[in-house]
């Protein structure tokens, strides 16, 4: 049906999470909902709720400290659902590349759907970037998604997901 | 027929007011806005999510929630007593409460408490109000209440005490302490999801047609209907964005304060044949 | 600047720390060749300059904790306590680390942690 | 810290953190409260250690660490280049000879850093207060802001305008005048924020005599910044380490004595005048000129410190040269560093409800404090 697809492609509700970056990328999102933006245009809401989110959008390089919160947060997003990394440092690292804390960026520990760059990311392509999640969102049904390097913890053929020993896993990579 | 028809209606109409309300609320804070169906594209995505099932009592509590809304709009809008509607009401947001209240989720029951204190500041003045709608006209029955006509003449200060209250009901700043998005992220409804979700979207749209409907009362047989209660909502909204939240202890004061003296003197006026 | 040692360098904070005049501006450590070395920093309203209170410290010796005197004191040596592996009455497990991060990582290593890191990066 | 009494079992946790609307950065706050009374708080702030301060004294030589540290934060990334540029320099050495134009230009950098900065955390603090109209009227007004600091630098946030030794970018005649128009506009909109922060009823009543801060407990803390000035503590380190112009253009210093979360707003405000003056007097004082970057020949040597006043407080640099390239040791303490310790004394006693505008309040910035 196509107006089903459509409800899924026009409400997109949006969930922030900072996992350690310079504020800057967050501040830009914040600024995509205020008037010269407004992407409610798209039916865009910042829901802050995981349990209520379509599109998870990741800032920062991902602290260490931030990674199991991360995963938390994804497993908490039912399916469809899509991951949008905002900037550079979410995107692999960027000049936190490499320090002692840091796991360069977002797809080492979720798989991520849209890359946004750039440092500070500006409002225009962070809504751009929404604009590309939305047709993935379309496409995407309501099967399970499991990160593909978590397949092997997922319990049983329903998807259970045994979560100590995937962020026992977590800890080892 | 006609339960029929306002049974497939009532939910469309709702969610063009939600719309309106979107809109508008956009407007006034100098943006665009999403278009006005946003709310049904809404609900056709949350009935496509996945569902999530927390517990089966949370969930029951949800359907409980809008089933018991749907009635007290249907009585309503058949005629059946208003009393039964207010408490049909009253109980449907007690469900929501008992709902959250079933989890272990703190937001959850911090907003399951401050909904009861939603109930306890805007049910009285309802009740009020129609002790007095039942002085003017001889009963509760609302197929005879819509004889009456313009009741607004006879009861001016008790549709202000239901304005007084309007920014309660509809959970808009300053009194919407339930949800509170910035405090306890929707509170109550925090934990639903998806499917679950979806019945309570669909209550707050037929809450909204039912207060609608209640100004609706007060402007019975008159062309002005339609006016007065798009102008109360718009009043709503500007309310909405002129205030800051206040407290749920605030808001069970100031609506009492406000809202029960103001029937009251209606009562005494009636009582006394003034007005 | 004012040397100090681990002995009397509470004395020496006590009498140089004024609410009202001087300002706590944070606490430091650094590894020298000699050995590891915590510095206090100060600022004084009055004569516009920067005091450093300096106090000579050996691998694996304790600390006491200056939080009495200067209140705001605690999170800046629960920081260093983190960062340098420094022993500080009253610290916190992992204020700034996470379990699994290298320990102490700004003490001076023949491989410091993150240039391993590169390494395993280019590969 | 106070020792209070909490009987668990009547207690609830709310937890609050790290995702959380209310907050823009991952901070975790857990507070056991009664009837929504807060009567207990610990706090967590380590969400973002990235080990900047390591990166710093193996990864990236003194040309590249302006940059390097500009990433600390976004919100204040200018304040932390300055901060760093000008301790690196003392450094090395060179300080006194820096050119008055790249003071002036640096000044007027961290000076509409300030300004964005005051109306995101003003905008941000009327959100929390559930009144997102003036949330949405602030930051329209920011965008002039944005817009002048992208005419001037090229980039909205982020604009890595100060190298060692200079800046890397001249403001021309032309842009001079349109930015002197842009600034009318800009003085105009803080007029309507001062005009929403002392007039409007609710939000004033939300935020009068909310987690009142005596001149004492400022001393006793060592606050810094807006929180410590709406105390009645006249710091201000423009004043106090000038490497700008600041003594000579004479800025005030702004001071309320009332020290709740309504004063901190309405100092915040108020010096947000006082940055438009700055950078007229700025752009005034100085013209164009042809030398913008001086030659750095040496390497930091000395130990060299920078106290700066970054939009939410004193912001301290040190650093440790050695003679090589790479420094010995940079030390950076960030504003909120040095408010935090004080938040779970003003929390105590407070209602559930009114502890995202006292957070707000002190305009808390976690990014500095992880590093």
């Amino acid at each position: 049906m196509k107006i089903f697809e459509l409800g899924k492609a026009k409400s997109p509700w949006i969930l922030h999470y900072n996992t350690g970056s310079c504020n800057g990328c967050d501040i830009e999102l914040l600024a995509v909902l205020t008037p010269r933006y407004d992407v409610e245009r798209f039916g865009m809401l910042n829901k802050g709720n995981p349990k209520q989110a379509d599109i998870l959008l990741i800032t920062g390089p991902v602290t260490k400290r931030c990674r199991e919160r991360l995963l938390n947060l994804y497993l908490q997003v039912p399916e469809p659902k899509v991951v949008v990394a905002v900037g550079t440092c979410s995107c692999g690292g960027g000049v936190f590349r490499h320090m002692y804390n840091v796991e360069n960026g977002v797809e080492r520990v979720i798989p991520v759907d849209v890359y946004v760059p750039g440092c500070a990311a500006r409002p225009q392509q962070i809504i751009d970037g929404v604009v590309k999640a939305l047709q993935i969102l379309r496409e995407k049904g309501r099967a399970l998604e499991v990160p593909p390097h978590l397949k092997k913890i997922v319990r049983g053929r329903e998807g259970g997901i045994d979560r100590e020993s995937l962020l026992e896993d977590l800890r080892r990579r | 027929m006609k339960t029929l028809l306002i049974l497939v209606f009532s939910p469309v109409i709702g969610g063009l007011i939600e719309g309106a309300f979107r809109k508008v609320n956009a407007r006034m804070q100098t943006r665009v806005g999403p278009p006005i169906v946003q709310p049904f594209y809404d609900l056709l995505k949350l009935l496509q999510k996945r569902p999530i099932l927390i517990n089966n009592y949370h969930v029951l509590m949800a359907y409980a929630h809008f089933v018991l809304m749907a009635t007290a709009l249907a009585t309503f809008l058949l005629g059946g007593d208003l009393l039964l509607v207010i408490f049909f009401h009253g109980m449907s947001l007690a469900f929501l409460a008992m709902g959250a209240y079933s989890l272990r989720s703190a937001y959850s029951h911090v907003g399951a408490t401050r909904e009861l204190f939603h109930i306890l500041a805007v049910e009285p003045p309802l009740l009020l109000i129609a002790v007095n709608i039942y002085m003017n006209t001889g009963t509760f029955l609302l197929s005879d209440v819509f004889e009456t006509q313009r009741l607004v003449k006879i009861m001016p200060f008790s549709f202000l005490a239901l304005i007084a209250s309007l920014p309660g009901m509809l959970r808009r700043s300053p009194f919407d302490v339930s949800e509170a998005h910035q405090e306890i992220i929707g509170g109550p409804e925090i934990e639903y999801s998806g499917p679950f979700y979806a019945p309570i979207y669909l209550a707050k749209w037929l809450e909204k047609v039912l207060v609608a409907a209640f100004i609706g009362i007060f402007f019975l047989g008159s062309p002005l209907i339609v006016v007065a209660i798009a102008t109360s909502f718009i009043l709503v909204l500007a309310l909405d964005n002129s205030t800051a939240r206040l407290s749920y202890w605030d808001m069970v004061k100031i609506t009492w304060v406000v809202a029960l003296p103001l029937v009251g003197a209606n009562i005494f006026l009636n009582a006394q044949g003034v007005l | 600047m004012i040397e100090a040692s681990l002995m009397d360098f509470k004395d020496k904070i006590r009498k140089l720390y004024i609410p009202e005049k001087v300002h706590y501006i944070g606490v430091d450590a650094y590894e020298g060749e000699e050995g590891l070395e915590v510095r206090y920093w100060f600022f004084s309203y009055e004569t516009r300059d920067v005091v450093m209170v300096r106090v000579s410290v050996k691998h694996g010796e304790r600390v006491p904790s200056i939080s009495d005197i200067v209140k705001p004191a605690f999170m800046g040596e629960w920081e260093i306590a983190d960062l340098f592996g420094i022993e500080i009455e009253g610290r916190v497990e992992n204020f700034f680390l996470s379990p699994d991060s290298p320990r102490a990582p700004l003490l001076n290593k023949k491989k410091s942690e993150d240039q391993a890191g590169r390494e395993m990066g280019e590969k | 810290m106070k020792k209070i009494k909490v009987n668990q079992e009547i207690c609830t946790t709310i937890p609050m953190g790290s995702q959380h609307v209310a907050l823009p950065e991952p901070v975790k706050l857990v507070f056991d409260t009664e009837n929504e009374v807060v009567k207990r708080v610990s706090f967590d702030v380590s969400y973002v250690h990235r080990g900047i301060e390591k990166s710093l004294t193996t990864m990236y030589d003194f040309k590249k660490a302006p940059y390097v540290v500009g990433r600390i934060c976004g919100i204040c990334a200018i304040a932390h280049s300055i901060a760093c540029t000008v301790a690196l320099e003392r450094s090395i050495g060179i300080d006194g000879e820096v050119p008055d134009r790249v003071r002036a230009v640096r000044m007027i950098g961290l000076e509409l850093d300030r300004l964005q900065s005051h109306f995101l955390i003003n905008g941000h603090l009327a959100e929390v207060c559930g009144y997102e109209n003036i949330f949405m009227h602030l930051w329209r007004c920011r965008e002039f802001i944005l817009d002048t600091a992208d005419m001037l630098f090229g980039n909205r946030v982020q604009y890595d305008v100060v190298c060692v030794g200079g800046v890397n970018r001249d403001i021309d005649e032309k842009t001079g005048t349109r930015i002197s128009e842009a600034l009318e506009e800009i003085e105009e909109s803080i007029g309507f924020m001062e005009e929403v922060f002392t007039r409007d009823k609710t939000l004033v009543k939300r935020l009068e005599g909310l987690g009142v801060v005596s001149k004492d407990k400022a001393f006793e803390y060592g606050l810094v910044g807006p929180s410590a000035r709406a105390s009645g503590v006249k710091t201000d380190c423009r004043i106090e380490d000038d490497w700008g112009m600041y003594r000579d253009f004479g800025l005030e210093i702004i001071t309320m004595t009332e020290g709740d979360a309504l004063a901190r707003c309405l100092v915040r405000v108020l010096e947000c005048f006082e940055s438009v003056r700055m950078i007229r007097e700025a752009l005034d004082s100085t013209s164009p000129g042809e030398e913008i970057q001086l030659r750095v020949r040496d390497n930091p040597k000395k130990d060299a410190v920078c106290r700066n006043e970054a939009p939410r407080g004193e912001l301290f640099y040190y650093i440790r040269g050695t003679g090589k390239k790479i420094p010995g040791r940079v030390k950076i303490r960030t504003p909120t560093f040095a408010n935090i310790p004080i938040l779970p004394h003003v929390m105590i006693g407070v209602r559930y409800n009114d502890v995202p505008p006292l957070l707000m309040s002190f305009d808390p910035c976690l990014s500095c404090t992880g590093r």
